[in-house]
């Protein structure tokens, strides 16, 4: 098994990782009080390459190369998942003329 | 001496039953009412005849061997437990055998006229014949197991011969409360078998039958139940039984109700047999109250009080019937008197006479309530000696009889039973005893008159009984007056072997035929004419004697309405409340609220559900992270 | 290795390329091609011969195992595949997208159980996922945009937790191997980030998986999807995620995560069975019914590694009552609403077929014998008693009799009730259901045809 | 054929076979499902009592057992077999199957192939409990049995049924469910001791002790008690019974309740010895209580079947006692008690529904002088009503006679308490019998009902014949329980000792 963390760069690896939980931790923040349907679609996006940036951040330990292959991975999956969004989204301003997160809440109980 | 063999004993219970079944099954589809009654009559006339070979087989034996078994299988056997399915005479159960069979007997007869043209006549006799079968199974038992099948037994034949008339509500509650009263008594008897029957396990004695029990009493004086000595329990116990099944107090209350069963019944079974059943059964387990003398002075005291309760509250009674009825309470009391003083066999002498002359006017008193068309009251009687003479004599003698005027069998039997108390030193209850007697011959004196004396003061037409009814009675009136010699001369004896002959003191015999005449005269003088004597003088008194001091208002008023509202109150609070509403339904509510609170969070706020989402991961992952850190 | 690579890809390819067909063909064909796909590929699996193949690493793995578990999902994709045409709502569902994504997502799940590789199993997951938020909206209507709109939402926040998750496991196991969650425990260094990081993943799957506090989407997504869509969550996509789930539960092995997960069963099985008693439609019963079961289901794990055949034969039974019961509600409903336990009353007079499977299935549910529901419930918690936890298992039967009273009322309502309505005309009953009825009332009493073979794979679980 | 399991499995199982057959019958061929049911059933009892005459008293152990592999992954086995104490059991079951079914064939007009279905696929669970040798195979029997009966009471119940069966099934099952996590705790901790996985009742003899075991038995204790019922947990007596039709009453009291005291006797004494012996005078002290509170429930009753369900509380706890006394006498009373209860309770309810289907009410204050326009059937209720309040002679004396007389040596207490039922069963019952059938005929509705019929004849006379042939010679059923009652207070630890007569001070 290697040994990751001992890294001899200047920004340090917590930075990176930081950074990705920021971003991720932003993108919650969102997802938790938006109320557009398309924003909080966004902000799913802006969830999962948080999370994107923190693998790749552990990708730098030599010989860790995986991570930047998967994330390549991630990237087709976002853009599948914003697809399908969107797309919903879409007959739900057609069904109900409204992209509120409020409008759906016929379904509860 | 473990008795002999002798297979004829069961030849007498055999006939009963099969006059029961067919009667019952057939009866009313297939055979005629005169065919009906005589076969039920004939059923017992040949238990009668087999009780008499027996008993004649019996006499053969010496003195000593007098014991006949006939075990006819292996009844129930589970564990320790063997009781078998068998039948015992001895001088005591023949002495039973007979007067249960005789008596029934004359009753069958008597009751194919009294109740001619009855709706259910099969069924009647069906009911009789059955009664027949458990009265001498009860007798003839071998041990005290299957002397309680009699006992039960005849206790549903009496609810079922009390509640004949069903269609009347009250004659059927007045059978509901002989089988229940008599139920809290068999509760007694079951419970003194049971102590009974641990005492002789203990002792390692497993057999039940009465020999068994009779050589191992001494087990039972030497044991002792929650701190009290178990002989002496047992006889309580069982004395509780005979209180509910000889009407004795506080258990007697039911018998004066169980007059609303036709009258040949009432002779029958709350006269003649089965109310002695109780004597019956002390007699027999006799060999216990020698072990725990302290029981038989309970058995004495209550007799006692009872004999004279009885003879009280009889002065003052309206209905024939209800006369005679507590006059049985009162002269079975007599017969728990003997036995309480020890002499056993004094009880079973006046068992016997008393079952002649009660009889005898019982159905007299049926003669006289057929001739008047059901009437019962009293004062509605009067001057019947013309209209019925044939009954009028009858009842004379039963009169006589009952009232202790030597030399017929009353004054016996009755005469042994107070020279019998008093010489056992219990000066209080013999004082208590002629009282008694005098009162015996002051109400049914008064009786005699009301009846019999004076004018006609009803409206009914009169009408004489038929010779099926009066030739029953003649010979038991003839048994009313012969009986008691016959009996000193050769019954005791008989029952009791090697017991030295009696001797009566004259001075005795002087104060009971006193008392006896003080009755009589008391009730010519005062009866008299006057319809209302005593209740002229004493209206207060009257009115609570007239009550019956007001027992069964007491009873129904401490104990039955407390049980049943108690009973309603069980189901409807701790049962229907609590139990299953509280706590079964309850918790069956308590998940449904919670369920409708869950159902309230499930919003529909999918950014709600997030936050849960979150909210359950991070206590997750604070858990896990609790896991390493703290 | 060209051999191997196909008796791999086979069932793969025989699944989603008549799928592909089913897209391009005339819409009365679709169904057709895609069931026959799917119906291929399960006798292929059933009958190709024995499999111990690995020709990606860990990547994708065929073994008895892969075998197993690829027969549970196409079973249960055939079966809603066969059924769908039957449902009420089939006139409405758009055939050659649905008979698309609907075999699409098998082949995920298939593709998710056969990898032993957490990035190969959240890109399944996403190719499960993805053509289910679409099914679930299939109908177009307000109420399917919304189930689909809220399941993808949640889904995808899901999924960027379980991504975050695999970032952290990955940095400090230094692999993104399933089976190298065993290392956790002997980490010297990063176990507490390690283990959170498993956790996190495992949330994503517990998501998929419905277990409390994950299930909030599911009543209202069930109930907003097309029947046969939900009856396809309910049963394989749920099978394949406590699959996944107990894989990586046991890979783990962690003291801890039993701690954990013994909460998050009793309480799954609590909120689930509650939930359900005040339910007066019966898809949303359903619903929480599906997520009660996966609180049963989490009580076996607490049995670890060897708990494998419990957990598999109750997947196998509970997909099979529970396609059978919604397939039932798909048939049986009129609109869009679904079926109230009103609108079932008198179902045994007019339709007594109908209602004599309905009650196969729903006692199985509840767990009476001698369905094959019960065998599975027992089996199941005996693990729990095994691994330890008897006081979950006590926890766990009096939840399954809370949940009597609403399984019940179903019954109740077909045979007691009377219908205020005349009852629609009798239909035929689907040979298909009347299969799985046989199989639920007969699998438990046979339980050895899935326990053995199931004991047998266990030395390929990682 | 010998006389072995196969005839055992032909009893248990043909009614099965009936019931797919029956369930299958052709829509316009509806009319032959109660026939084809009672036929099934009089054929079923054919083998029934070629056992019950072939069973040999003296040998120790299981009589036409039968082991072969089941669920070989759990090391559960298909075993079964009889003895003493089951065969009676079986015996009453198979016996009074073909009487429920003759009961309902004019009560039951609708649904007819699924009740005659249900009627008998419940015989098949019952038969199976009482055959049983696996923990789970008698698991699933008594569960099973469960649907069948849930369909009788909820389909063709009465106003209440859908509440009165869906309590009666859960309740029942909540307590099974227990029972269920105990059998568990013990299969594995037998193969933890043993290494062996096996469920056969015979491996559990004292299968664990202290606080274990003693949790372990109230698990099963609390299952067994619910189906006695035990008070407290009687309350979904009472409703199941109202609300059930004839049939279903008869089998609910004549059977079901059975099984709870069986289950005690096979299962949660013989496993937990020690348990059993302190925690027996509490639960056999709940019996007697019940016997005082059933009766005195019972008593407040207007309606009629309600009373019989009270008083079965009354009846079941004096039962309770016997078989926790470990007395030989009083288990054996226990036993035969059971049967006696199901015969008459079983009779009691056949009559009740008899005025039922005339009449279409229940409650006392409807009828009154019934004897007058029905003497027969006044005169064969009056014999069920003395059976039922124990009038020797009859069958009810006996079980009350072992049990009272075995237990007193050991617990005069419960003994003396339970007497009491004596007296108040007389009370409640009688005064049953008098409201409906005694006085005068004040309700016009009553003046023209039929005596009974020739069917019903052939219901209630093999239940008469019983109730006397029981009476006058338990010693043919008593006799083939000695064994097995002896095995069983073996297993239980032997006779409890029994209380001090001998004199103080002296």
């Amino acid at each position: 098994m290697m040994n990751f963390l001992p890294l001899t760069d200047s920004v340090p690896l917590a930075h990176i990782v930081g950074l990705g939980v920021a971003v991720f931790a932003a993108g919650t923040f969102g997802f938790l009080v938006r109320r557009n349907l398309i924003v909080l679609l966004m902000c799913v996006e802006l969830m999962l390459n948080g999370a994107n940036i923190v693998l790749v951040a552990f990708s730098r330990a030599p010989g860790a190369a995986d991570p930047q292959v998967w994330v390549i991975f991630m990237f087709a999956v976002a853009a599948a998942e914003a697809g399908v969004g969107l797309a919903l989204a879409v007959l739900i301003w057609r069904r109900l003329r409204a992209l509120d997160i409020d409008a759906l809440k016929e379904l509860k109980g | 001496m473990e008795g002999n063999f002798y297979p004829l004993l069961k030849w007498m219970i055999l006939p009963p039953l099969a006059g029961f079944v067919l009667n019952g099954l057939l009866g009313k589809r297939l055979l005629s009412e005169r065919t009906g009654g005589i076969l039920g009559s004939l059923a017992i006339f040949l238990s009668f005849i087999f009780a008499l070979l027996s008993v004649s087989d019996l006499l053969n034996l010496p003195a000593a061997d007098r014991l006949l078994r006939d075990t006819l299988f292996a009844w129930i056997s589970a564990g320790p437990f063997t009781v078998d399915f068998a039948l015992r005479l001895d001088p005591l159960s023949s002495v039973m055998a007979l007067v249960v069979a005789g008596v029934s007997f004359l009753i069958h007869v008597y009751s194919i006229g009294y109740m001619r043209g009855d709706r259910c006549f099969h069924k009647y006799f069906s009911y009789l014949n059955l009664f027949v079968f458990f009265m001498l199974v009860l007798v003839l038992a071998d041990n005290p197991v299957l002397m309680f099948v009699g006992w039960e037994g005849v206790g549903l034949a009496s609810y079922l011969l009390i509640g004949f008339w069903y269609e009347d509500t009250e004659k059927a509650s007045a059978g509901k409360k002989a089988f229940v009263t008599n139920r809290i008594g068999d509760a007694g008897f079951l419970a003194g078998l049971m102590l009974l029957a641990a005492v002789m396990h203990a002792g390692g004695v497993y057999g039940l039958d009465f020999s068994t029990l009779s050589a191992n009493a001494r087990l039972a004086a030497g044991a002792s139940f929650a701190g009290v000595n178990a002989a002496f329990l047992i006889g309580v116990l069982l004395f509780v039984g005979a209180t509910g099944k000889s009407a004795q107090f506080p258990l007697y209350v039911w018998l004066p109700d169980a007059m609303a069963g036709p009258t040949p019944v009432s002779a029958l079974i709350h006269a003649a047999t089965m109310v002695t059943a109780g004597v019956y059964m002390l007699s027999r387990m006799f060999f216990l109250y020698e072990a725990a003398p302290a029981a038989l002075n309970v058995v004495l005291i209550t007799g006692c009080f009872t004999a004279f309760l009885a003879a009280v509250i009889a002065v003052a009674q309206r209905d024939i019937k209800k006369v005679l009825a507590y006059s049985t309470v009162s002269q079975l009391g007599y017969m728990f008197m003997a036995v309480g003083a020890g002499a056993w066999a004094a009880g079973v002498f006046h068992l016997t006479t008393h079952a002649f002359f009660k009889a005898l006017l019982f159905l007299a008193a049926g003669s006289v309530i057929h001739g008047l068309g059901g009437e019962q009251d009293l004062f509605k009687m009067g001057g019947l000696r013309r209209h019925m003479r044939t009954t009028f004599i009858l009842t004379a003698t039963g009169w006589l009889a009952i009232s202790g005027v030597p030399p017929l069998a009353g004054f016996y039997s009755k005469d042994l039973i107070l020279e019998k108390v008093f010489a056992s030193g219990a000066g209080f209850v013999w004082l208590t005893g002629l009282l008694t007697a005098a009162l015996t011959a002051y109400y049914i004196s008064r009786l005699l008159i009301l009846a019999f004396m004076d004018k006609y003061r009803g409206t009914q037409h009169v009408h004489g009984s038929p010779a099926v009814m009066t030739a029953p009675m003649g010979l038991l009136a003839v048994l009313s007056v012969a009986g008691g010699m016959a009996g000193a001369a050769w019954l005791l004896p008989f029952l009791q072997p090697g017991a030295a002959p009696e001797h009566h003191s004259a001075l005795m015999i002087a104060v009971s035929v006193s008392a006896a005449a003080a009755g009589i005269i008391a009730a010519f003088l005062l009866v008299g004419r006057r319809a209302e004597d005593l209740a002229a003088a004493w209206p207060r008194l009257h009115r609570l004697v007239y009550n019956k001091f007001y027992v069964d208002e007491i009873y129904a008023a401490l104990v039955l309405r407390p049980l049943e509202r108690f009973a309603g109150w069980t189901f409807r609070v701790p049962d229907s409340k609590v139990i299953d509403g509280a706590f079964v339904n309850g918790t069956a509510a308590l998940f449904m609220s919670m369920g409708r609170g869950l159902r309230a969070v499930q919003t529909g706020n999918a950014q709600f559900y997030a936050i849960v989402f979150l909210a359950g991961l991070c206590v997750l992952l604070a858990a896990v992270l609790a896991g390493y850190y703290l | 290795m060209e051999k191997n690579l196909l008796d791999l890809t086979a069932p793969l390819l025989l699944v989603a390329v008549p799928a592909i067909i089913a897209l391009l063909v005339r819409p009365a064909w679709a169904a057709r091609a895609a069931g026959i796909g799917l119906l291929a590929a399960f006798l292929n699996v059933s009958f190709g011969g024995p499999a111990n193949i690995m020709p990606f690493g860990q990547s994708l793995v065929y073994d008895p195992l892969t075998k197993l578990l690829w027969l549970l999902i196409l079973g249960a994709a055939f079966a809603v595949v066969d059924l769908t045409p039957r449902a009420d709502c089939a006139a409405s569902l758009p055939a050659n997208e649905y008979y698309f994504l609907l075999p699409i997502s098998a082949v995920g799940l298939m593709a998710m159980l056969a990898t032993g590789d957490l990035i190969g199993v959240f890109i399944a997951l996403e190719v499960v996922s993805l053509p289910l938020y679409a099914l679930a909206a299939a109908r177009r209507t307000a109420a399917g945009a919304e189930a689909g709109y809220k399941y993808f939402l949640l889904g995808s926040f899901g999924a960027a937790l379980t991504v975050l998750g695999i970032a952290f496991f990955y940095g400090s196991v230094g692999s993104a191997l399933i089976q190298s969650a065993a290392a956790i425990s002997g980490l010297k260094v990063n176990q507490a980030a390690a283990s959170a990081g498993f956790l996190l993943i495992m949330s994503g799957f517990a998501f998929k998986a419905a277990l409390v506090p994950f299930h909030m989407w599911v009543p209202d997504v069930y109930e907003g999807a097309p029947s046969p869509v939900s009856a396809f969550m309910a049963s394989a996509v749920k099978a394949g995620a406590v699959l996944i789930l107990f894989r990586l539960f046991v890979a783990a092995d962690l003291p801890l995560y039993y701690k954990v997960f013994w909460w998050v069963a009793a309480l799954t099985m609590a909120a689930g069975n509650i939930a359900a008693l005040p339910q007066t439609g019966v898809k949303r019963m359903l619903a929480y019914s599906s997520v009660a079961h996966a609180g049963y289901l989490l009580t076996g794990f607490m049995g670890g590694k060897a708990a494998f055949p419990a957990v598999y034969f109750y997947l196998a039974v509970y997909a099979a009552a529970t396609i059978g019961a919604f397939s039932l509600v798909a048939i049986l409903e009129k609109d869009e609403k679904g079926v109230t336990l009103d609108g079932l009353r008198g179902l045994a007079a007019a339709d007594p077929a109908k209602a004599a499977l309905m009650t196969v299935f729903v006692l199985s549910l509840a767990g009476i014998p001698p369905l094959a529901g019960f065998f599975g419930k027992f089996w199941l918690f005996a693990q729990a008693v095994r691994g330890g936890s008897p006081g979950l298992v006590v926890i766990a039967v009096l939840a399954s009799a809370v949940s009597l009273y609403y399984y019940l009322s179903i019954i109740t309502a077909m045979y007691a009730g009377k219908a205020d309505v005349p009852a629609a005309p009798r239909s035929a009953t689907p040979l298909t259901l009347w299969l799985i009825g046989a199989f639920v009332l007969l699998g438990g009493l046979a339980a050895d045809f899935f326990l053995l073979p199931a004991a047998n794979a266990l030395p390929f679980l990682p | 054929m010998m006389i072995g399991p196969d005839l055992l499995n032909i009893a248990i199982y043909l009614p099965l076979a009936a019931a797919i057959g029956v369930a299958l019958l052709p829509r316009d061929k509806e009319h032959l499902a109660g026939p084809l049911a009672l036929a099934a059933l009089l054929l079923a009892f054919v083998p029934a009592l070629a056992l019950y005459l072939g069973f040999d008293p003296a040998l120790p152990g299981m009589q036409f057992a039968q082991d072969l592999p089941w669920l070989s992954a759990l090391g559960a086995r298909y075993a079964i077999g009889l003895d003493g104490i089951s065969l009676l059991m079986f015996m009453l079951t198979a016996f009074l199957g073909p009487i429920a079914v003759l009961s309902s064939f004019e009560a039951v007009k609708e649904h007819r192939r699924f009740y005659y279905a249900s009627l008998l696929a419940l015989q098949t669970g019952m038969l199976g409990v009482f055959a049983a040798l696996d923990l789970l195979l008698f698991y699933v029997f008594w569960e099973a049995m469960l649907i069948p009966m849930y369909f009788l009471i909820g389909i063709w119940g009465g106003k209440r049924r859908i509440y009165a069966s869906v309590k009666f099934f859960i309740y029942t099952m909540a307590g099974s469910l227990l029972m269920l996590a105990a059998i568990l705790w013990l299969y594995f901790d037998h193969q933890s001791r043993t290494g062996i996985y096996t469920f056969a009742l015979s491996a559990y003899g004292n299968a664990a002790t202290g606080g274990t075991g003693m949790l372990l038995f109230l698990a099963f204790a609390l299952a067994f008690a619910i189906k006695v019922p035990l008070w407290p947990f009687h309350t979904w007596l009472p409703d199941a019974h109202v609300e059930a039709p004839t049939a279903g009453s008869i089998i609910l009291a004549g059977v079901l309740l059975k099984m709870g005291v069986y289950g005690f006797i096979r299962i949660a004494v013989p496993f937990f010895p020690e348990a059993a012996m302190t925690a027996g005078w509490p639960i056999a002290a709940l019996g007697a209580f019940g016997v005082i509170y059933g009766s005195l429930t019972a008593w407040a009753q207007d309606d009629i079947k309600k009373l019989v369900a009270y008083s079965s509380v009354a009846h079941l706890g004096i039962v309770m006692v016997g078989a926790l006394v470990l007395e030989p006498a009083a288990v054996s009373g226990a036993v035969l008690q059971m049967v006696n209860h199901g015969l008459s309770t079983g009779a009691l309810f056949l009559c009740v529904g008899m005025l039922y289907e005339r009449r279409h009410t229940r409650l006392m204050a409807d009828y009154g002088g019934i004897a007058k326009v029905m003497p027969a059937f006044a005169a064969v209720f009056m014999i069920v009503t003395l059976s039922s309040i124990g009038l020797p002679g009859l069958n009810g004396f006996i079980g009350e006679f072992l049990i009272l007389f075995g237990s007193f040596k050991v617990w005069p207490c419960l003994a003396l308490i339970s007497l009491g039922g004596v007296i108040l069963s007389a009370v409640y019952m009688l005064g049953m019998y008098q409201k409906v059938f005694f006085g005068p005929v004040t309700n016009p509705a009553n003046k023209e009902l039929p005596d009974l019929k020739v069917r019903e004849w052939l219901c209630v006379l093999p239940l008469l014949a019983l109730i006397v042939w029981i009476g006058v010679y338990p010693n043919f059923f008593l006799k083939r329980l000695d064994t097995a009652v002896n095995d069983y207070i073996r297993l239980a630890g032997g006779q409890r000792p029994p209380f001090s007569l001998t004199q103080e001070g002296k």
